[in-house]
């Protein structure tokens, strides 16, 4: 579905993705593992067309995408759930969620039956309905930042470290939120988290991100028991 | 040493803080855990100066500080670092620190200008305590390095440099391993316990309970703006209002 | 703090000495002039590089402190007083009124701090217009005298009355500015500056006393573009309120931005480039300004950091080009 | 071929200034052609023609001043005009300069260029006051007493509303109501005029640049105004006339102000219009008028004193080819006084409509006796009254 | 009594002037975050366009309306497109220079084309009525109630349409409107598009009564921008508000007391205002 072939990204003149190829299949659920700077946000950004990879290719579902502009991007269905939620504070949760829909703007029906779904999922957003994005706590917003997500029915969702910050408590919800959608929505899901624990625990597969470089993959059995793994990410 | 009074505070209709009260002991480790949102880091904000508070005082020893400007709660002993990483990035390691170390010396607008006497051994002298407290938290061969250059970790062991480089009795950490891979999670703990070592108070925010557990002396629970419980380790982690609210039932995350 | 290297001291010794040499070089009164109106306008485009480059607080009433400085002058040097007292108190004058302004202004930032001082400097415009028995409204003050002359050892008595000696007045403030700067920005105290542009919750966190911190930097620019303002009054002879408008603000933000913000010498820089090429534009006539306005455009797009910036940007090509030779 | 004697001109070509700018430059350009075509000027045998060159100054000192330098400099200009004081006032400080000195030819009305003194400095109208005496004259006998003034703010505006104030009220006048307006910036004056119009008064005294003063006239009649108009001299009554109300004076209706170009009593002004209008395509006016007059007699002077390049022989000439005759110039000069052109000062009226008698007042003679010599040389017609009105300041001679 | 009435009504009209002027300009300046200093200048050359449309080819005030407003709105997309959008990662200084470039463009050209002499179109609506005493000329209520409609239609576009909203998200957020989908480029083209024929649409309102002058942008311009920041940077309802407070500050002050010093008043309230309430009269706490 999503095949990355020796991506390079630069910012700034400053090489931050080195050489990553990877591949993802239709409905898997896969987790980006790497500590803090590793790179993950800015591969998912070169993913998602908002940075351009100066070498290498991205396809989509058999299409090149690494030069299409973001919107265009999103319209193919390979949606972004950013890092930092990137909401629209002033907003109300409902147009926040009606803005998720932007790309299936002028359907209806199907921009009611995604809310419903939403709701459904976070029941405490339907609560809300009119208050503004940015009085919300961060599970909250967190909560909403998928549901926005998820408003353009994706047929892939990058989720980049939903669970940054967050409760103890938040965190379990939100992995169970995101097991389900990738198991009952049949969404292709990404995961980037440097919450190693919780990755590996939902996903099937994973990769390895040091400073920009795809350092180790496999399934997350295998992941989990390595040592390197186990000492970096994981703890004693 | 640091004691908080009823500390209250509204934004608007929210009370995002009310009646906080609580003491830190010399020496100890004091964590403030709680929810997203519990209005931890607004307590931090209130004790430094940062925000005012609605209602209530904070006291340094005798010394009343709530209500005084962020730079004169500073002169009283009284660091912090920010939740989100917060450095001088256009500067370099050695400008920041030496930047932090400022108010202990007398490098005003007309000693410099001037280059009076005393000018040259300030200089010197805020030069060699910034060395001295790169050393401290290992950054001391990145002396002359831009703030991008430096990893994550380096950059949080930084702004925990800068908020030690002027020598204060209490250090208030928001969040120093934030988004820290636990391997970086561990080498942050030690110099927690080696500031700790050095007999300056650490009062600290963190959502990593494995290491809060290990860490704290004792612990404060916030939990939408008021204190639910204080106690040891062990007496929060079988609080039942903690578990409910926070901790789930699970201890590790 | 920051040693320069050699080869940097030797290029300054060689413009400082250049500078010195430069009135036997100047072709003509026109050139000469120009160089002179150059020279002011860095000494006050320095002080604004102060406070809108360094400390990252967009004044815009910095004109308003320069026509303070040109009407003090003016108006003591008419009542008699020795141009030597007259600069001096009037510089003083601004800085007083700057710490007036600053106190309530500061309180603003970004967008709002520079909308404050612009209308400050509206005001400060409209005043000098209007206030007829003070400034001799629209018609303004004429018939400034020249500074008075100076005995100095060896030299002998200074008149101002020659383009040659008001260069030298001239180059002389603009090297002790320039010297003073120097002092302030690469030192401790100068990096409080830049911690305030950087990050000003952090700065306020460290124990700068930030609010303290900005006035002093508001202050000082203050005072250094009163002093350019009075010595323009004396050298033009006649101040108006155009030499305390909005308008002259906006000229030395064009020479800090396209010389190259946040640089000693992009404000110099800046300065002279730009009023060359005004000057050299001429011959466009009618065309000018137009020509003039989409060449401001051009070159913000293509140089965002200044011609400073693109200098740099040069050399590091050079740089990069050479080592590949050398690796060849 | 003949050499070229270089003529230079640094004023306000855009910004707010620049219609007046150029209609002074204008009146340069055309007296230069004219020259030019008559085969220009000998000066000790030598054939010169003469030739403009101008530069922008926007009204900014600094500016002017180095325009000036440039034209001294670089282009050999002996000769600079400039015609506004914030400019005029700093090149009074370079232009007696050893080795870089020049004629400054200076257009503004106010007398305060002559409190300045200056050897190599010529001014080319005649000074405003000379105009509020006489509006206020004729305002008097029409009995118009009540006045509300609704005049331009700035230097020349503050000038003329202060000098109508005293002149006005040591007459017996009274001023009811005194709200400036910015003419420069602003596009409404109903502010000011509904201030003015409440003290009812039984005329306006507003002006400044003339399309804004049509404008004024516009929307004070819109407000209900039925008095009479007084204009200051900056703004020209033909103009407003013709372009702004395309000829129709039933708006206007009452009007006292600085003549109508056309209505002037020389010889020459008919084709002089005809031409001006023609190549510059604007409307003509006295700037253009005097300023065309004054160069011909900088180049009569320049061929008798015997140089181009020598300011202070030049100015010195001057007084020897005035009076100037009217069958060359549209506004012949008749005289200087000390480093002032004489000129009459000449008033239009406009009285229900319809264009009246001018006057044109002798505003520098010393008595009666001077005025009949001066009157004798002058070009006479039927619609025009010469008058006497010594104006202070002026009566030295 | 009546005189003040008089007075009111004349602010009112100038504070209709400046609250759509301010608006258009809110609208890039809290959206697209650019400074447009330039803006009063697109309000100049859009009387400029209204002449053509009237004076030289002779066609009627509400066609001539309606061809400026496409005009100038095709001329904000090439501004945004050829000057700012060049700048958008560079600091906001950058664009303010940048901004100052464009005006003294555009003010020259406007010099260049049609020239110095003010210009007059003219008014469609020449007739006066007297209401409370006070004379009201039609086509000046007609600038009032078109800027009420244009304020009223701009608030329905942004709160109840989908395009307005996507505005509004970008202005809150740029790269998460990037990442739902929307094409951040067109948006800020829109944007520009609305910003400058708003400014078009008082201009061809105001040019009957008033006159044309190429420099008569820049002050209307410099208030614009003052408006924008007193009424909280972006605030909608901050710019119409701080628009009729200029406007009826001016007329009463310029009336009542010294039209030398009505803007000293003006501007002297906005430094009150501001250093009482840092942020404008809208505006947001910051963090
Ligand atoms: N705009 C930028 N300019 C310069 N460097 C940047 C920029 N954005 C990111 N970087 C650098 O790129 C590297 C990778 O950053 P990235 O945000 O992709 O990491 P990450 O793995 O997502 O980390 P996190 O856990 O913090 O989300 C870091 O060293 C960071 O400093
Ligand atoms: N400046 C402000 N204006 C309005 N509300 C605020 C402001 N700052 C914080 N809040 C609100 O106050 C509450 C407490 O916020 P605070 O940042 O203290 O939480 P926290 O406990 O630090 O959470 P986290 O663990 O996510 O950092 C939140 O609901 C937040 O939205
Ligand atoms: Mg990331
Ligand atoms: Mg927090």
């Amino acid at each position: 579905m999503l095949k990355l072939n020796q991506v390079h990204t630069a910012i700034g003149g400053l090489q931050i993705i080195q050489n990553v190829s990877l591949e993802i299949g239709k409905g898997e659920f896969v987790a980006l593992l790497g500590s803090n700077g590793a790179g993950k946000t800015t591969l998912f950004r070169t993913i998602a067309g908002v940075l351009k990879p100066h070498a290498g290719s991205v396809t989509f579902e058999g299409v090149p995408i690494d030069r299409l502009p973001v919107h265009k991007i999103v319209e193919r269905g390979l949606v972004l759930c950013p890092q930092g939620r990137q909401l629209f504070p002033e907003l109300s949760v409902q147009k926040n969620l009606l803005l998720g829909a932007y790309p299936i703007r002028g359907e209806k029906k199907r921009i009611q039956k995604n809310l419903d779904r939403v709701y459904a999922l976070f029941p405490i957003l339907r609560e809300r309905i009119n208050q503004k994005a940015g009085t919300f706590s961060g599970g909250e917003q967190q909560m909403l930042a998928i549901g926005r997500a998820l408003m353009s029915e994706p047929k892939m969702l990058l989720l980049d470290e939903p669970s940054v910050g967050l409760a103890p408590l938040i965190v379990k919800l939100i992995a169970d939120v995101i097991s389900n959608i990738n198991q009952e929505m049949d969404t292709t899901v990404f995961l980037s988290e440097q919450n190693a624990n919780m990755a590996l625990n939902i996903t099937q597969r994973g990769y390895v991100l040091e400073s920009g470089r795809c350092v180790l993959d496999g399934d997350c059995q295998h992941l989990k028991t390595d040592e390197k793994v186990r000492k970096a990410y994981i703890g004693a | 040493m640091l004691s908080v009074k009823s500390l209250t505070k509204q934004f608007g209709g929210l009370t995002a803080v009310r009646d906080v009260s609580f003491d830190i002991r010399p020496g100890e480790v004091f964590a403030v855990i709680g929810p997203n949102g519990a209005g931890k880091s607004t307590l931090f904000n209130m004790m430094t100066g940062t925000l005012k508070p609605t209602w209530g005082k904070v006291f340094i020893g005798e010394d009343e500080i709530s209500g005084r400007r962020p730079y004169q709660i500073v002169a009283r002993g009284v660091a912090r670092i920010f939740q989100t990483t917060s450095l001088f990035d256009q500067l370099r390691v050695i400008d920041n620190m030496m930047i932090a170390y400022k108010w202990r010396t007398g490098l005003g607008f007309w000693n410099t200008l001037l280059h009076t006497p005393g000018w040259k051994k300030y200089q010197a002298e805020a030069f060699m305590n910034a060395m001295e407290t790169l050393a401290f938290v290992g950054l001391a061969e990145k002396s002359e390095q831009l703030i991008p250059t430096l990893s994550q970790e380096e950059q949080k062991r930084l702004a925990i440099g800068i908020a030690l480089v002027s020598k204060p009795k209490i250090v208030l950490l928001d969040e120093p391993t934030g988004g820290l891979i636990q391997e970086e999670t561990d080498r942050i703990t030690r110099l927690i316990e080696k500031i700790r070592e050095q007999g300056i108070t650490v009062c600290l925010i963190e959502h990593k309970m494995q290491m809060i557990m290990g860490l704290a002396n004792r612990i404060a629970v916030l939990n939408y703006g008021e204190k639910i419980a204080e106690g040891t380790p062990d007496e929060i982690k079988n609080n039942q209002a903690v578990i409910e609210a926070y901790l789930g039932g699970e201890i590790h995350a | 703090m920051i040693t320069k290297p050699i080869h940097t001291r030797l290029m300054y010794l060689a413009l400082f000495i250049a500078a010195l040499l430069l009135p036997l070089y100047v072709p003509d009164d026109y050139i000469f002039q120009i160089v002179i109106m150059s020279v002011l306008y860095a000494i006050a485009t320095s002080a604004m590089n102060l406070i809108i480059g360094f400390t990252g607080q967009a004044s815009l009433a910095h004109g308003a402190f320069f026509g303070i400085g040109a009407y003090g002058v003016a108006i003591l040097t008419k009542a008699g007083i020795s141009f030597w007292v007259a600069l001096p108190v009037s510089a003083l004058i601004a800085a007083l009124v700057g710490v007036l302004v600053g106190i309530p202004a500061l309180r603003t930032r970004g967008h709002y701090f520079a909308i404050v001082t612009l209308c400050f400097g509206v005001i400060m415009w409209i005043l000098a217009g209007n206030w007829i028995e003070l400034t001799g409204g629209h018609n303004g003050i004429f018939g400034i005298p020249q500074p008075t002359p100076v005995r100095l050892p060896w030299l002998g008595e200074i008149e101002f009355f020659s383009q040659t000696a008001q260069y030298y007045l001239a180059l002389g403030f603009l090297l002790l500015t320039l010297f003073g700067l120097h002092r302030l920005i690469f030192s401790v105290f100068g990096l409080t500056f830049m911690a305030i542009r950087n990050n000003e919750p952090l700065a306020d966190a460290v124990g700068i006393n930030t609010f303290t911190t900005k006035l002093i930097a508001f202050v000082s620019a203050n005072f250094i573009a009163a002093l350019a303002g009075g010595l323009y009054a004396s050298m033009i002879g006649a101040v108006s309120p155009s030499a305390a408008s909005h308008m002259l603000t906006f000229n030395f933000l064009i020479f800090v931005i396209l010389g190259g913000i946040a640089t000693l010498s992009g404000a110099v820089i800046g300065a002279f480039a730009i009023p060359i090429i005004m000057e050299f534009l001429q011959f466009l006539g009618d065309y000018r300004m137009l020509f003039f306005g989409a060449l401001l455009v051009v070159v913000i797009i293509f140089f965002p950091q200044g011609l400073v910036g693109g200098l740099r940007r040069l050399n590091q090509r050079i740089a990069v080009w050479r080592q590949n030779k050398v690796s060849e | 071929w003949a050499a070229e004697a270089v003529i230079g001109f640094t004023g306000p070509l855009s910004g707010p200034g620049a219609g007046y700018g150029r209609d002074n430059l204008n009146g340069l350009k055309m007296a230069a052609d004219d020259i030019n075509k008559a085969g220009g000027i000998t000066v000790k045998g030598k054939k010169y023609t003469l030739k403009i060159e101008s530069y922008d100054d926007m009204i900014d000192p600094t500016a002017a001043v180095n325009n000036a330098r440039r034209l001294r400099s670089r282009s050999g200009a002996r000769v600079i005009y400039n015609p506004v004081f914030n400019t005029i006032a700093p090149l009074m400080q370079i232009n007696e300069q050893r080795g870089s000195d020049f004629l400054l030819m200076a257009y503004s009305s106010t007398p305060k260029i002559e409190a300045i003194k200056n050897d190599t400095t010529v001014s080319i109208p005649p000074p405003f006051t000379a105009y509020v005496q006489a509006f206020s004259d004729i305002a008097w006998e029409k009995g118009w007493r009540k006045a509300a003034m609704v005049v331009t703010l700035g230097a020349y505006g503050d000038e003329w509303r202060e000098a109508f104030k005293h002149y006005w009220t040591k007459k017996g006048g009274e001023i009811v109501a005194d709200k400036p307006a910015n003419y420069y910036t602003d596009t409404d004056f109903s502010a000011q005029l509904s201030a003015a119009l409440a003290a009812n008064p039984e005329f306006l005294l507003i002006g400044g640049p003339s399309e804004p003063t049509g404008l004024v006239i516009e929307q004070a009649r819109n407000l209900g105004f039925k008095g009479g108009f007084m204009l200051v001299d900056q703004a020209k009554m033909d103009y407003i006339a013709d372009v702004v109300f395309k000829g129709d004076l039933s708006t206007m209706k009452d009007v006292i102000g600085i003549v109508r170009v056309l209505n002037l009593p020389s010889q020459v002004i008919a084709d002089f219009t005809k031409r001006y209008e023609e190549t510059y395509k604007v409307h003509v006016t006295f700037e253009a008028a005097l300023n065309y007059s004054s160069l011909f007699a900088v180049a009569k002077a320049m061929e008798a004193a015997g140089t181009v390049s020598d300011p202070k022989a030049i100015k010195a000439a001057i007084s020897k080819v005035l009076p100037q005759s009217g069958d060359t110039v549209p506004t012949p000069y008749q005289g200087i006084l000390f480093q002032k052109l004489l000129v009459e000062g000449s008033v239009g009226v406009i009285a229900d409509g319809k264009y009246q008698k001018n006057y044109q007042y002798i505003w520098w003679a010393k008595d009666e006796n001077a005025f009949n010599k001066i009157k004798e040389k002058m070009v006479t017609s039927p619609n025009v009254e010469i008058r006497w009105m010594p104006v202070e300041g002026y009566l030295q001679q | 009594m009546e005189l003040f009435l008089q007075q009111v009504f004349n602010g009112i009209m100038f504070g209709s002037t400046y609250a759509i002027v301010a608006l258009g300009l809110t609208l890039v300046m809290g959206i697209l975050n650019i400074p447009n200093f330039a803006h009063g200048h697109l309000y100049m050359l859009g009387g400029y366009i209204t002449f053509f449309f009237i004076g030289t080819l002779g066609l009627g005030f509400w066609p001539s309306l309606v061809l400026t407003l496409i005009v100038l709105g095709l001329l904000g997309v090439l501004m945004e497109r050829i000057v700012y959008r060049p700048l958008t990662d560079q600091p906001h200084i950058n664009a303010f220079i940048a901004a100052i470039g464009a005006l003294i463009f555009l003010e020259s050209l406007a010099l260049v084309v049609w020239g110095p002499q003010g210009l007059r179109i003219p008014n469609p609506y020449p007739q006066n009525f007297e209401l409370l005493g006070i004379t009201i000329g039609l086509q000046r209520l007609l600038v009032i109630i078109g800027a009420i409609t244009l304020i009223f239609g701009l608030h329905v576009f942004m709160k109840h349409t989908i395009l307005g909203t996507t505005i509004e998200a970008v202005a809150q957020n740029r790269e998460g409107a990037m990442l739902n989908g929307i094409n951040v480029n067109r948006v800020s083209a829109v944007t520009f598009a609305i910003s400058s024929a708003t400014a078009a649409v008082a201009a061809s309102f105001l040019s009957p009564i008033f006159m044309l002058s190429p420099s008569m942008g820049a002050i209307l311009g410099m208030k614009a921008f003052i408006i924008v920041i007193l009424g909280g940077m972006g605030s909608i309802p901050g710019a119409i508000l701080g628009g009729y407070i200029l406007g009826v500050i001016e007329a009463l002050g310029g009336g009542y007391i010294s039209a030398a010093y009505k803007d000293v008043f003006a501007f002297g309230a906005l430094i009150i205002i501001l250093t009482v309430k840092p942020t404008g009269i809208f505006g947001k706490k910051e963090a």
